[in-house]
């Protein structure tokens, strides 16, 4: 394993297992909601079954087409402040 | 007389340019060393602090990219559902 | 002070005020470079570094662990030539 690797697992397993991991999930899932992607995405899955036709879409189709939307449509506000929380969590179990 | 001090001041002389260039090299020698050390030491810390925003880049993306992706199925199949009865209900 | 006391404090202050020493250091230095000697000094800090880790290193430990190395891989022909020159400022100025 590399040093970036390495260093990528020993952040990842830090995360876990102080729960940060969880805690940051949640904050961003509530960033989404608050910002309105969730309504965005709604209006987005609206828009498929109107094109398609709800009796030819599945749920996985329906996730095919709109993840590009959703990644697109995250504030880049929000990915700041998860990056902002991910590196002041770094800073405080740097060692 | 005159031989012998011209012999002593040669030996001097000698012993003394061995003397002044041992100390001029580890002059030379420890202000090198010691820039050489400090130098390489800050660029370890550069690399490993470029390192840690390059990792912490990465992990916030996975951690994005697994959040939105939990989220998405979860929207795309309580909307499926929520459409589906709709029409059922419609239907009836 | 004794003669040999007197003539080596009159040498250094003519090795001083004449610039030679500071002649005589850049020359050093530049032939550091050429043979390659410094690349090797910063081949063994970075080698220390990555056997102790850096959170393990000073600059004052990296210094004391290689200095040995350094003064041992100063060739002797650089040694030699300081010296002659040394020595041809000496006879020139010593008499």
């Amino acid at each position: 394993m590399n040093k970036e690797a390495r260093l990528k697992a020993t952040i990842n397993q830090k995360l876990t297992e102080t729960g940060e991991r969880e805690r940051l999930k949640e904050l961003l899932r509530a960033k989404l909601t608050e910002c309105g992607w969730k309504d965005q995405m709604k209006a987005q899955c609206k828009e498929v079954i109107k094109e398609k036709g709800l009796e030819h879409v599945t749920v996985e189709d329906l996730v095919v087409e709109i993840t590009p939307k959703g990644r697109a449509l995250v504030p880049d506000s929000v990915k700041k402040e998860l990056l902002q929380r991910i590196r002041a969590f770094l800073t405080q179990h740097a060692s | 007389e005159v031989a012998r001090r011209r012999q002593e001041h040669e030996a001097f002389l000698a012993q003394f340019s061995c003397w002044l260039c041992t100390q001029i090299i580890h002059e030379v020698l420890d202000e090198t060393i010691q820039q050489s050390a400090a130098s390489q030491i800050q660029e370890a810390v550069n690399e490993e602090a470029e390192r840690l925003a390059q990792c912490s880049e990465q992990v916030c993306c996975s951690l994005m990219e697994e959040t939105l992706a939990t989220a998405i199925s979860l929207l795309a199949e309580d909307f499926l559902e929520a459409e589906l009865e709709r029409i059922h209900k419609y239907i009836k």
